[in-house]
């Protein structure tokens, strides 16, 4: 019959405008091009992903999709037991013959966003504003500041978390106080990797009228004019390939690793930011780029980091 | 009697409630209802789960009880079983050659020890400067988190996996899981919860310090006049309540992930609170409980796989008026007044 | 620097003042309010749904107050008419609020968890700030010259007076839980229609169990319990701009003991200056004549 | 004679049920107006019940009440209210920490542009305070009052209210004979005025100087209702309890051994022990064993605070300075409960407040105190058959009614519940024995009881030192009279050696 594939989304859940939503998108991308049956539940906690996972396996499903390195554990035991199913997983490496992994090099986006912010900066202080201090958010904060030294090694660059809970995640009145101090401090442009609680970081830029980045998806409408660009991250690519590749009987396991190079990690121009992102900057901007694809920069990464 | 069946009743009511809400979100009731119930019992692998989120259940809920009966509110039972899971991890990681009856020994004591202690301040902050417990537990809930997020993120980082979680325990810290539940990770802790709750009715109902703890609960002043330190006796109640919720530590760490992940608990110490009142701060009651929230945590998750419109968000409503259901005990005597009209 | 942290204080402050008052009424009239949490939740669901209708932030935030008030008719046919047991059907009003707003704004939006972003010209800038404060006083000034507010104090310390001098206990418990979900309403309203720009997922994130711990360490008063609120929106406006300090050596301190020092702080400050607080007499305790 | 006129009020065939127990069985009740009407009746009679009826506090299962002729079915307060009664309860319904003012004006507060308007109230009350002579402070909180002042409050309340008829259950029980003097000669005025007033007591002594008629209650039923005038307290008496009863009994004159059971030298308390009024100051006196040492004082002359002292000499908040000595034992050091191991009993002033777990069942109140006794438990573990056959035994000995150790210590009436107590402390057969207030709120056959038992212990060569505002009982059973008055020790007399009038004079500082 129908190709099935089962999606299980983490704790975020299909609208939170981030990963989550936009691995939904891209799995009702595939259902709508290939006429794929598509199913999808989210996590109400870390210990759930299992019993969907196998679920899901138990049904049939062709293909089942694990949104977040939180599923690590969780698909290598399920897929273990059903060898014969199609696995995948975002953001995280397991390694068997019938998962695919499908992992992102934000470091390399979160550099290159550094460097757009550090250009554009006039009061040569940039901020960050991550949502719950976790070693992914240390990734992109780390990278964000290289990058801007790379353009002006005497930069300021200020990090701040919302929290230390997942509550992070969900807390944009305290996005916005961040977000407000550090613009208060001189900072006048901001990347945010929060989550919903990013939401409140664009509200402070709206009412200091500076700069904000977004991140995952394009969130460059969210606030015309205001959001400097984002920094995406093709999580809708990534899982509407690996539906599409599975269903025509290509699907191969392994690690998939999406970056600047092909464009799995890229930064946004559209027309809501085309008039406040330069043409100077954007160029300079493709040229860093370049560079990191080929090798001659090398970004520092906080996974790496022992 | 009427004490056995008027739960019963109450947990069939909010059923109701909540299965007419389905109706409504455009569901079949039955069909909603016989998921709900094969979710939940309908395989090994589901009555594995069922018993796998009762088991911490089992644990906050009495942690939450024994403070109750010296008359304390314990809402910090979601940094105590934190705690204890972070100590028991931090045993086993920095020590991993230990072998195995040694190694769940020590890691189990340590994270009884780490509960303990979380209980103890509030216990002590009560009983010597009078400061109430309610706000400290709560307080040292968010301390809780920030100490684990610190541990796991800068002393015991597991280098492979970006989950803030702490390196794995050594091997020999694992505690027996058992295989009739087709892989769920019912473990050695199911029946040490069952243990514990025996050994707190024996506490409570069978022996000198017990009788203290529910004299001081029910009246301070009598309690004192008849010789008892009130204070001491609230410090041991807090302290036996955190030693309680940090045994969930043993179960999650030892019997389950190997190791420490933040925010592992959906709220364990917070359900225990509606545990514990539910089962009427008894321990066979505390037990049945546990029992009916795993079971619903466990069914409603597989509504939302199965059904078209029933999302995790439903699911927690209709948990919610189940619990309301419950606790309204005067539902029962309006019923009856209803029948006699 | 200092301004800005006076700033920072009064608006973190905002929701939580709300809050801790709605608390106040409830608790000094005898019924416990762990529901806080929920009320203010769907008052901040409310308050955004109202909003994106109407196009008016007072609307908006009548609407966040309605809904408080419907959370809390639900909490008090609970508690006080059925005499469930306060802190179980509190946390269940809270489980409730929790599921509820993502299914309605997936119903409304189709967009489970959150509202579509309200215009700045929309949302409050400045109003709640000072609305709050209003509040108190008229909180302090209900509880200590008008008779309800007598009979609020009553109805929590010795329900068996108030009754025996012809006032209707639950009655008055009835208009202090609802009056609860109003300012508890506003306090979500204050997050998703001022502090932010649209409501999201459990935006609360335990900001009704903080205002319960101001209102515990304000004696259940209204002025003190505001004054509560300030401390705690003090150490959390300090917290934002203590992160990423550097005070000694060349790291900063690590964000997660920036994090717990307000928490550390007032459990200090609780046990240092303040000693008992003295509940309501009868907080908790159903009113039942026979 | 009295069926002529409408009754002022009138209870026909009421009765009342408490999940299965029978409070009233057929109450009826006449009450003339302009009288004083005495209600009494054992503990547990049901006296209490009806009047909460009568009230509006409680709904009655069947039966009528008829206020003025005129049929009333209310189901609050407020209506009764509304028809011109008020109750002085038997527990204060007043709320500690608030003002005498606002406890008075709650339900009837007088309104300016809505809010209350207190000078307005205060005018009044002060009117009526001068015109019934019931000074109060009015802002202080209530709870720093002594209850004699609490009691004046409650009368207030009614008078504030234009209460036409007046009902007070026990309003004596907490009283000196001076302000019950003064409270009957109000109640006298208030009669001449034309109110109508319902009395309950346990004193016979005062139904019959003050009452018009008596109606007497036994199990739920009234027994009798006779004109006090042709009455006498020992007819009342057999008629309350159903058997005849000893009003005085004849207390053997005491042998008193060489041994101290109390010793107290310079004891002080400047400390800030919550509620207090009055600190101690330097307080000295002894018990010998085989005694009855009696301490007489209005309440809240450093009564409570002397006993927290001695039995809680640790604390600092309770003790300053001074030693405190038990069978010779130097106990300053020593824990509460180590003191009460050395076999020392209490019979505390508030049985609610300091003897009884309300909600518990009989058979854990009984062991409340002696949990770590070898008699009832091993190595800290509870032996429970060895307490079930002790207080089956126990209830049968000191006759606590009904005989069930599973119902709660609340569900029982004041009378019983005192009983029970009595019943736990004297099975240690206590070396001292510390009672305090030991018959409040008790009826003639308890006390009879109650006292009886303390003689015998004291023969049985316990050391007792017994704490009471009630002169009569300090007189009847006091081998020595100690008098105290603002934390001191102000005079000492041998049985027999002062008159009822001396006593009192010293116990009022003169
Ligand atoms: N609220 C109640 N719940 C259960 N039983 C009650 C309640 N109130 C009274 N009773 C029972 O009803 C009976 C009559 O009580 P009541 O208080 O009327 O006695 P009383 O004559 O006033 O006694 P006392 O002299 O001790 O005040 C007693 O057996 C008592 O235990
Ligand atoms: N609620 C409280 N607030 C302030 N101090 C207290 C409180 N409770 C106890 N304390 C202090 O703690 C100490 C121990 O109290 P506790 O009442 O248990 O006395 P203790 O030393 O055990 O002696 P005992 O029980 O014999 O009176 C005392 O010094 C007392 O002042
Ligand atoms: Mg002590
Ligand atoms: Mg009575």
């Amino acid at each position: 019959a129908d190709f099935k594939v089962g999606l299980v989304l983490d704790r975020g859940g299909k609208d939170d405008k981030s990963f989550n939503s936009s691995a939904y998108e891209g799995a009702n991308q595939a259902k709508k091009k290939l006429g794929i049956f598509l199913k999808y539940v989210e996590a109400t906690d870390d210990n759930a992903f299992e019993p969907l996972l196998r679920a899901f396996a138990q049904r049939d499903f062709d293909l089942i999709i694990g949104i977040g390195f939180a599923q690590k554990e969780a698909i290598k035991k399920v897929a273990a037991q059903f060898p014969q199913k199609h696995f995948a997983i975002i953001d995280a490496e397991v390694d068997a013959p019938n998962v695919r992994s499908l992992v992102f090099e934000e470091h390399e986006g979160a550099y290159l966003i550094g460097a757009i912010a550090a250009m554009t900066s006039k009061s040569g202080k940039i901020g960050f504003v991550g949502g719950m201090d976790i070693p992914l958010i240390r990734r992109f904060s780390m990278a964000y500041e290289a990058g801007a030294k790379k353009i002006n090694p005497q930069i300021n660059v200020l990090a701040n978390f919302v929290g230390v809970t997942s509550e992070a995640w969900n807390n944009p009145p305290k996005g916005k106080e961040l977000a407000v101090s550090q613009y208060d401090a001189g900072i006048d442009i901001i990347f945010a990797a929060a989550g919903a609680s990013g939401l409140g970081v664009f509200d402070a830029a709206e009412e200091k009228k500076k700069f904000a980045i977004g991140v995952d998806a394009n969130q460059n409408w969210t606030k015309p004019g205001l959001i400097l660009t984002s920094m995406l991250k093709r999580v809708d690519e990534a899982v509407a390939s690996t539906i599409e590749e599975s269903k025509a009987g290509h699907f191969t396991g392994g690690i998939k690793r999406f970056g600047l190079a092909n464009k799995g990690i890229d930064y946004s121009v559209d027309q809501y930011n085309e008039k406040i992102l330069p043409e100077s900057v954007r160029k300079r901007a493709d040229d860093i780029k370049a560079e990191i694809i080929a090798g001659k920069i090398v970004v520092p990464d906080f996974y790496k980091k022992k | 009697m009427k004490r056995l069946l008027q739960p019963i009743l109450a947990v069939a009511l909010g059923l109701a409630l909540g299965l007419a809400i389905t109706w409504f979100a455009g569901e079949n009731p039955w069909h909603v209802l016989k998921i709900l119930g094969h979710g939940a019992f309908g395989s090994g692998y589901d009555f594995g789960m069922t018993l796998f989120y009762a088991t911490p259940l089992i644990f906050t809920g009495l942690s939450v009880a024994i403070a109750f009966h010296a008359g304390l509110f314990n809402i910090g039972a979601e940094g105590q079983l934190t705690l204890g899971a972070l100590a028991a991890a931090a045993v086993g990681a920095l020590w991993p050659g230990i072998p195995w009856p040694l190694g769940p020994m020590l890691a189990g004591v340590t994270a009884i020890c780490a509960g303990t202690l979380w209980g103890a301040i509030p216990g002590w902050l009560r009983a010597r400067h009078g400061s109430h417990e309610v706000i400290n537990t709560i307080m040292l809930n968010f301390v809780a988190a920030g100490l684990a997020s610190y541990v796991t993120l800068y002393l015991l980082k597991n280098p492979d996996s970006q989950n803030p979680e702490t390196r794995p325990i050594g091997t020999g810290y694992l505690i027996h899981q058992f295989e009739i539940f087709g892989g769920a990770p019912v473990s050695a802790a199911l029946p040490l919860a069952i243990l514990a709750t025996i050994l707190v009715w024996v506490l409570l109902w069978r022996t000198a310090l017990g009788f203290e703890i529910r004299a001081v609960g029910q009246n301070e002043s009598a309690a004192r006049a008849a010789g008892i330190d009130t204070a001491r006796i609230r410090i041991i109640a807090l302290s036996l309540a955190g030693g309680l919720a940090g045994m969930v530590g043993i179960g999650e760490v030892l019997g389950n992930a190997g190791k420490f992940r933040m925010g592992f608990s959906p709220d364990y110490g917070f359900l225990g609170i509606a545990v514990a009142l539910l089962g009427q701060n008894r321990p066979a009651g505390i037990v049945a409980a546990a029992l009916l929230f795993g079971a619903l945590h466990k069914g409603t998750a597989d509504l939302d796989l199965e059904t078209e419109h029933v999302t995790r968000e439903l699911s927690l409503v209709l948990q919610a008026l189940i619990i309301l259901s419950v606790s309204a005990e005067g539902l029962w005597s309006w019923m009856k007044k209803r029948g006699q009209t | 620097m200092t301004t800005q942290l006076l700033a920072s204080t009064l608006r973190v402050s905002t929701p939580l003042i709300f809050a801790a008052l709605g608390g106040m009424f409830s608790e000094r009239a005898g019924v416990i309010n762990i529901a806080l949490e929920g009320m203010m939740l769907l008052g901040a669901f409310g308050a955004a749904v109202g909003t994106l209708v109407t196009h008016s932030p007072w609307l908006g935030l009548v609407c966040g107050m309605a809904s408080g008030v419907l959370m809390a008719a639900i909490y008090g046919l609970f508690v006080i008419h059925l005499r469930a047991n306060q802190i179980v059907a509190g946390m269940a009003i809270n489980m409730l609020a929790l599921g509820l707003t993502p299914f309605l704004s997936k119903i409304l939006y189709d967009v489970t968890g959150s509202t579509p972003a309200i215009p700045i010209e929309n949302r409050f800038q400045s109003a709640p700030l000072y609305l709050c404060w209003i509040f108190v006083l008229l909180s302090w000034f209900w509880m200590k010259y008008t008779p309800a507010g007598l009979w609020f104090s009553f109805a929590g310390e010795h329900p068996e007076a108030l009754d025996a001098a012809g006032i209707r206990v639950n009655r008055v418990r009835w208009m202090a839980v609802l009056l609860s979900g109003a300012l508890a309403g506003m306090g979500g309203a204050s997050l998703s229609i001022f502090l932010s720009s649209s409501f999201s997922r459990n935006m609360t994130a335990g900001r009704g169990f903080i205002a319960l711990a101001a209102l515990i360490f304000g004696k259940w008063k209204p002025v003190p319990a505001a004054i509560a609120c300030l401390l705690f929106g003090f150490t959390e406006a300090l917290q934002i701009r203590l992160q990423g300090v550097i005070l000694w050596g060349h790291e900063p301190i690590p964000v997660q003991f920036i994090q717990i020092l307000p928490y550390v702080v007032t459990i200090f400050v609780l046990a240092g200056f303040v000693g008992h607080s003295r509940a309501p007499k009868a907080l908790g305790i159903p009113f039942r004549r026979r | 004679m009295a069926s002529a006129t409408t009754a002022a009020v009138e209870l026909r065939e009421l009765t009342k049920q408490f999940n299965g127990c029978v409070a009233n069985a057929g109450v009826n009740l006449r009450v003339e107006p302009g009288t004083i009407h005495g209600v009494i009746g054992e503990n547990g009679a049901g006296k209490s019940t009806s009047m909460k009826m009568l009230y509006g506090v409680y709904r009655p299962d069947t039966g009528a009440i008829f206020v003025h002729g005129k049929k009333c079915d209310w189901s609050s307060p407020s209506a009764a209210i509304a028809a011109g009664i008020g109750m002085v309860h038997q527990h204060f319904m007043l709320a500690a920490p608030y003002s005498t003012l606002d406890n008075i004006l709650l339900g009837a507060e007088p309104r300016r542009w809505g809010r209350i308007d207190r000078k307005a109230a205060r005018t009044r009350l002060e009117t009526l305070a001068n015109q019934y002579n019931l000074p109060v402070d009015w802002d202080c909180p209530v709870e720093q009052l002594p209850v004699g002042i609490q009691q004046r409050i409650e009368i207030l309340k009614l008078l504030f209210r234009n209460a036409n008829i007046l009902i007070l259950d026990e309003p004596t029980a907490v009283l000196t004979p001076q302000e019950t003097n003064d409270l009957f000669s109000n109640l006298k005025r208030l009669r001449d005025e034309g109110k109508t007033i319902l009395l309950i007591t346990h004193k016979l002594k005062e139904v019959m100087s003050v009452t018009d008629r008596i109606t007497v209650f036994r199990a739920g039923k009234v027994t009798g209702e006779l004109a006090t005038s042709g009455t006498t307290p020992q007819e009342l008496a057999n008629l309350m309890v159903g058997r005849k009863v000893v009003l005085n009994i004849a207390v053997t004159p005491a042998s008193p051994r060489a041994e101290s059971a109390i010793e107290i030298k310079g004891l002080n308390l400047t400390g800030t022990m919550a509620g207090s009024r009055h600190k101690l100051s330097d307080v000295n006196f002894s018990v010998r064993r085989g005694e009855i040492v009696g301490i007489a004082g209005v309440e809240g002359n450093g009564q409570s605070e002397l006993l927290q002292a001695i039995l809680h000499p640790r604390d600092s908040r309770c003790r300053t300075s001074g030693a405190v000595t038990f069978l010779g034992q130097d106990v300053t050091a020593f824990q509460a409960l180590k003191i009460r191991e050395l076999g020392v009993a209490l019979v505390p002033e508030d049985r609610h407040r300091e003897g009884l777990l309300l909600e518990q069942s009989v058979r854990e109140n009984f062991l409340l105190g002696l949990q770590r006794s070898p008699a009832f438990s091993r190595a800290g573990f509870l032996h429970s058959k060895k307490l079930e056959t002790t207080v089956t035994q126990a209830i049968e000995e000191y006759d606590v009614r009904p005989r069930n150790l599973a119902i709660p210590a609340g569900s029982l009436s004041g009378g019983n519940q005192q009983k029970l107590i009595v019943a736990r402390e004297f099975q240690r057969r206590p070396q001292v024995l510390i009672a305090a207030q030991p018959t409040r709120g008790v009826d003639v056959g308890a006390i009879e009881f109650i006292h009886q038992r303390i003689v015998r212990a004291r023969d049985e060569g316990a050391g007792v030192l017994l704490v009471s505002s009630e002169l009569e009982e300090i007189m009847a059973l006091s081998d020595r009279i100690l008098v105290m008055y603002e934390g001191r020790i102000v005079a000492e007399f041998e049985r027999g050696q002062v008159s009822e009038r001396e006593l009192g004079l010293k116990m009022g500082g003169s």
